[in-house]
């Protein structure tokens, strides 16, 4: 049995103004295994974030299931957690306690969540900013925090929604190989949003590539480019492999169609 | 078994308390969610009709409070025949008479002035001393000072209203310049633009939304400090008219003006809010 | 027990009384007496209930009466005379009546010198809207004088005295009373605070009759230089030579006239004021019979 | 020839009016840039010289303008010797206690009134009609009907300045609701947080920048009411002091009162802004 | 003659805060000709803002002269035009208006100026959008109207500050195109400043690659992947192409070198 099950899926919008009603996601099936890293990827509404909040439980689908260890989802809960492109992290904390926030939530004394915090700072790299303010840092940095808060509940699933949108590409490159290691040694179902076609194939086990109007999932990959690069640790020539270059050129087709398709702009 | 009660310290009042996940086209969580236009409709009509049942059942004198049916009363009688000689209409000309010009004062000299301070340190260090000086001061402390220098006549009334409306309306504007983004000014430079015309083509409309938000702001301190002014020596207004009859104990009167005067501060602002969606429609959209 | 009792500093026989601690010693209040400006702040801090006991002017407390207010006139302080006159400024052209029209003329609203002058001005047949009736506590209307910002002035002592050094009276109230629109100032007081009160309010009003005797009977000797003409000057901030002149305005009644006064003028004195201020649309409602608002029982009980 | 005479329209007047590069470090085009506290200072030098030079001179009566040195031993004859019986710290303390007790008490009901409003619709339902109507209508409107219900003790002077404070704190309170991110308040959902937990971790720490912002705004409006409370019937405060001294034209003893108040309010909002450091350090930062 | 000759140009900021003087730009030469599409690319805060203002005119070096057309360049003027990543849109006024904004400043009347501006927004595809106001419209389209605009003046040069650092992927492949066509029709001087070292080798035709501390020119590399694209029209096959991937491994193990050198993050 799958750990994360969404079946039969469909979400619609109450019209927006006078438009008529969004069909912002249409059948959707997705069986994901623990372990595994899906990667969503699509033209700009085609539904990504929609998905993303159904699993975690924000929003309620108008049809369909969706299970995760055969229990439906009726929502938000510790099991999932979210990493968010920005605005997630709570100034008035420094980055110990923004770490420790959600086990805080759960009503876990200071020392034993210092303790799990700790463990997740030291493991992004954080340890010389636990006592800083989040606002002081970078944004590389802050969604470090992000991603540790979101592990320190020790979730089954991650959900991250175009976490690194907002980095610059230097340090984008250096957080998809955080992401990456911390997914090898967790071994955690991790759910990835993204717009970059290249972060996508380099790091997930499984592509989807969606459509707009209605949002459905229009094509799945297969990929191993992340277990190329933790098994060789040379994220640039994973990159630059003509298998790697082929594919993403070939998916980049397919999303400009679409985009055109939908006369986008 | 749902998600809620898989997360690690389930208790059944987590559950009552936690909500389920939201329909498409709501987002879970947001506070406050929910209209509550009906609930207000539904409050208002309930608070009219204790008044009504308590001042008609005696159980208030009319005193204290007169019911809402002398207070319409009252409000045509006034409407028909005036108070202490002036009609209705009369009073509440001369107040808006008082409080616009004093607005028109403050914006014609102040929105200017602002804009120099914003633009010229100059300006700035000269004007900022006298500003900041009187602006957390009450007006009607200093009513006392305005009646000695300028009288009892229109003039001290205009010039503390001008004063309550300036202070915002002069500090909205200098702040208003910082609202031009550096680039949009380096724009105008980088084709050869004089610094006026970067001030009149650039910063003056970018700091329009502040101008205008000041602007609401001190059409309010002026309606505010309208009592005040109508305080002293005045014969016809209606702060004159709401003090006056509380002289006589009238106290449905003093309820009538207080509605009025709430009727127009209302009508001003939401014509202020109108003004700016027409003048600055970009407002929090950039 | 505190007791807040309002006066409006009119320079009366009752501040030797106060000066010497008489009517504390013998009402047993712990009293603070409190100046308001007019009759207008005292009917609204009665109507709350925060006053118990006050000087008032007959105008406003057909005010309060006709208001609803519960308040009873117990005793008379005094019947104004040339207390409270409308003076005219040197220098303002006004020399005769019909030279009021299009002047300012101050007036602290809803006192009784706001009705004398509206009871003079429709004597004289002079429409209210001809004149610029300007409303002002006697401390502004001082001001406001010695600025000429304003032409006339009605108002009580000690403000008229100062107002006739540099302006002439053009009419006094008790002239105008003579048209039928008397005026006094009274002693008020909540019926309940009375109730429980009864033994200090008897000597209150007993302490009030003897100061007032200590004056009638000592008249002559009340000269600018005497003890209790400069305890008088001093209180009240009114000028040790004008004090005896200003009594003379007064009519102060004696302990046996009181109660008769009361019963036979009061109310029909207030019914009066009251219709007159109601027919000039200042208030709305007017009772059928002011006697319920008059309480002679204390003043007989003390002749 | 530079790069200005290079330009489509080049004329004498245009290069005078156009800057040249700015200095590294400087931005170039920023308008308003440059220090204005000496200007600032000799202004005031100069203010006072002149007040000085005028009232010294004779050329204004005291009556108007009392002189600088007047001012200074006006007010240490009332620190000394008291004004109207009571000394000036009685005058001050009186004053502060009403602005304070009346500020806390907003602050106390306000607050969590606002946060409830802006949490529900219901809450929000039930005091927006009355919250919004009293609002706009100035204070010395319904000062009568205070003293009518509430008398003219302190009851009626603390409500009066309580309501000018009231609204601006809920409001403010209400509206920063609004200041969580919904990813924050998401974030705390998905760990399994209560609807109370997320009020009290989020949404509080959220909208404490603008509930503090507010309570400035609120204490500002407290003190220009206090003037108005100490209007009828006080025999203590600065308010009393001023209006009171104006009745009998003591023109330094209400200067010396404004100023007081004055000196007064800032030191208040410095406070305020003190406790916005401490409290909001991220204040503008995220 | 170069057009544009940038010689021995130093750029120092006085002390921010406490910390000593920073070099953002130090000793930098450059001889740019007309026709020239110059790429400058480096980590953050290695001074390309900087030099792009002091060719604007905004800054004066402190040191060393940027002369165009053999004149000093003394502040800013009309023949140099500036693309900005953001904000530099006048919301008041709608599209046309903007477009047009250059001219009035500049005397032009109205029939005059709204000749030009038609003719740019044409070329930028606008069209149907010249009544409209600019903040209803996408980023994409913004800044389609920011190049309009700064093409009105007929500048010698147009200096771009990361014009499409905040497009979607998708958007920004095609403004790049859009870019290059105009480039291409008008033979413009153009100095673009991206984070993407895609962006810029498809881009250029010379790239200078930035290091900080001090701010100075590392490489420079010499481009054709823009006329290649121009040539072909198919923009996916050179960025796919093997000799792009290599260049682009190249660049990025030169600024991953350099970032590790300041410990940037
Ligand atoms: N709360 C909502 N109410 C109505 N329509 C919505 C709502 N949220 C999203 N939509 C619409 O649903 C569609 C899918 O939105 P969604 O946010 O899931 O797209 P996305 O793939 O995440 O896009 P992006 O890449 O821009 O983040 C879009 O057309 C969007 O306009
Ligand atoms: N006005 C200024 N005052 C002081 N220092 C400045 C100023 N502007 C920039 N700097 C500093 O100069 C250096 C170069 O800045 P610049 O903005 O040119 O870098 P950049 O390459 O454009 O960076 P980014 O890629 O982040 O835009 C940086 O260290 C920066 O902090
Ligand atoms: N003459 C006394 C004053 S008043 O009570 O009439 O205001
Ligand atoms: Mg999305
Ligand atoms: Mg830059």
């Amino acid at each position: 049995m799958a750990a994360l099950s969404i079946r039969d899926v469909s979400c619609v919008y109450p019209a927006a103004g006078k438009t008529g009603q969004i069909h912002a996601l249409q059948g959707i099936n997705l069986e994901i295994e623990q372990g595994e890293f899906v990667v969503a990827l699509g033209a700009s509404g085609c539904g990504k974030s929609t998905l993303l909040n159904v699993i975690a439980g924000f929003i309620a689908p108008t049809q369909g299931t969706v299970t995760l260890g055969g229990e439906p989802i009726s929502g938000p809960g510790a099991d999932r957690s979210v990493v968010f492109q920005k605005h997630a992290l709570l100034p008035w904390l420094n980055v110990l306690d923004n770490v420790a926030f959600g086990l805080k939530i759960q009503g876990k004394n200071r020392p034993a969540r210092e303790k799990v915090a700790c463990k997740y700072i030291k493991l992004l790299g954080l340890e010389q900013f636990e006592q800083s303010a989040v606002y002081m840092l970078s944004g590389g940095m802050q969604q470090r925090v992000g991603i540790a808060r979101a592990l320190t509940s020790d979730p089954e699933i991650l959900l991250m929604d175009e976490p690194l949108g907002a980095l610059d590409a230097l340090t984008r490159e250096r957080a998809q190989e955080l992401i990456l290691k911390i997914w090898n040694e967790t071994g955690k179902l991790m759910f990835l949003i993204t717009h970059s076609v290249e972060e996508a194939l380099f790091m997930g086990t499984r592509l989807i590539v969606m459509s707009p109007s209605p949002g459905r999932i229009s094509h799945v990959f297969d990929l191993s480019f992340n277990r190329r690069y933790l098994a060789t640790g040379d994220a640039r020539a994973v990159k630059a492999s003509p298998d790697f270059i082929a594919l993403r050129e070939k998916i980049l087709q397919i999303i400009f169609r679409d985009d055109e398709g939908t006369h986008h702009e | 078994m749902n998600s809620t009660t898989r997360s690690k310290s389930p208790s059944a009042l987590l559950i009552l308390r936690r909500a389920r996940a939201a329909k498409p086209g709501q987002i879970y969580g947001v506070p406050g969610q929910g209209d509550s236009v009906l609930i207000s409709f539904l409050v208002i009509i309930g608070l009219i009709f204790f008044w009504w049942l308590f001042t008609t059942l005696g159980l208030i004198k009319p005193l204290f409070l007169p019911s809402p049916q002398a207070i319409v009363e009252k409000f045509l009688h006034i409407a028909a025949d005036g108070f202490t000689g002036s009609s209705l209409l009369v009073h509440v000309r001369i107040s808006i008479f008082r409080v616009f010009s004093a607005f028109f004062l403050a914006c014609v000299i102040g929105i200017p002035l602002g804009l120099w301070m914003g633009m010229s340190p100059i300006a700035r260090g000269i004007f900022d001393p006298p500003i900041e000086f009187y602006r957390p001061i009450p007006p009607l402390a200093y009513l006392p000072l305005m009646i000695i220098w300028f009288g009892i006549g229109e003039e001290s009334k205009i010039l503390l209203i001008f004063l309550s409306v300036f202070a915002p309306v002069a500090l909205g504007a200098r702040s208003g310049v910082k609202s031009a983004a550096i680039e949009q000014i380096h724009a105008a430079y980088s084709f050869g633009a004089t610094r006026w015309q970067v001030t009149s083509q650039i910063i003056l409309p970018s700091a329009m939304p502040e101008i205008i938000t000041a602007m609401r702001i001190g059409i309010g301190f002026g309606w505010t400090t309208l009592v005040a002014a109508e305080m002293v020596a005045a014969t016809e207004g209606l702060g004159y008219m709401v003090l006056s009859a509380a002289q006589f104990l009238q106290t449905s009167t003093v309820i009538v003006g207080i509605i009025i005067i709430a009727a127009i501060a209302y009508t001003f602002d939401f014509m202020m809010r109108f003004v700016e969606r027409k003048v600055v429609p970009w407002k929090g959209r950039t | 027990e505190k007791v807040i009792i309002g006066t409006f500093g009119d320079p009366t026989p009752s501040h030797v009384a106060i000066a010497q601690g008489k009517f504390v010693k013998a009402t047993g209040w712990n009293i603070e007496w409190r100046k308001f400006a007019s009759g207008a702040d005292v009917i609204a801090a009665m109507a709350s209930g925060d006053v118990q006991l006050s000087e008032l002017g007959s105008s406003p407390l057909a005010i309060a009466a006709s208001q609803g207010v519960d308040v009873k006139l117990f005793l008379i302080s005094f019947l104004i005379g040339s207390s409270e006159s409308l003076i005219v400024r040197n220098g303002s052209g006004i020399d005769k009546t019909a030279d009021l029209k299009g002047k300012r003329i101050a007036v602290p609203i809803g006192s009784t010198s706001h009705f004398s002058l509206m009871g003079a001005l429709s004597h004289w047949g002079i429409n209210q809207k001809d004149v610029k009736i300007i409303g002002m506590s006697p401390d502004q209307i001082n001001a406001a004088w010695a600025q000429k910002a304003i032409d006339a002035a009605f108002v009580w002592n000690p403000v008229q005295s100062v107002l006739l050094e540099n302006g002439k009276r053009l009419i006094s109230a008790g002239e105008i009373a003579k048209w039928g629109y008397p005026t006094f100032n009274g002693w008020v007081v909540n019926p309940k605070f009375a109730a429980k009160n009864a033994k200090s309010m008897a000597a209150f009003a007993k302490t009030m009759n003897e100061a007032n005797a200590d004056y009638l009977n000592n008249k002559a000797k009340w000269t600018a230089d005497s003890t209790p003409i400069k305890q008088i000057a001093q209180s009240t901030g009114a000028q040790a030579s004008q004090v005896p002149t200003i009594l003379d305005g007064f009519t102060f009644l004696t302990a046996s006239q009181q109660g008769a006064w009361l019963d036979s003028h009061a109310a029909d004195a207030l019914k009066r004021t009251a219709d007159f201020l109601k027919a000039n649309g200042r208030i709305d409602t007017v009772s059928k019979n002011y006697s319920p608002f008059v309480d002679s029982a204390i003043a007989k009980s003390v002749q």
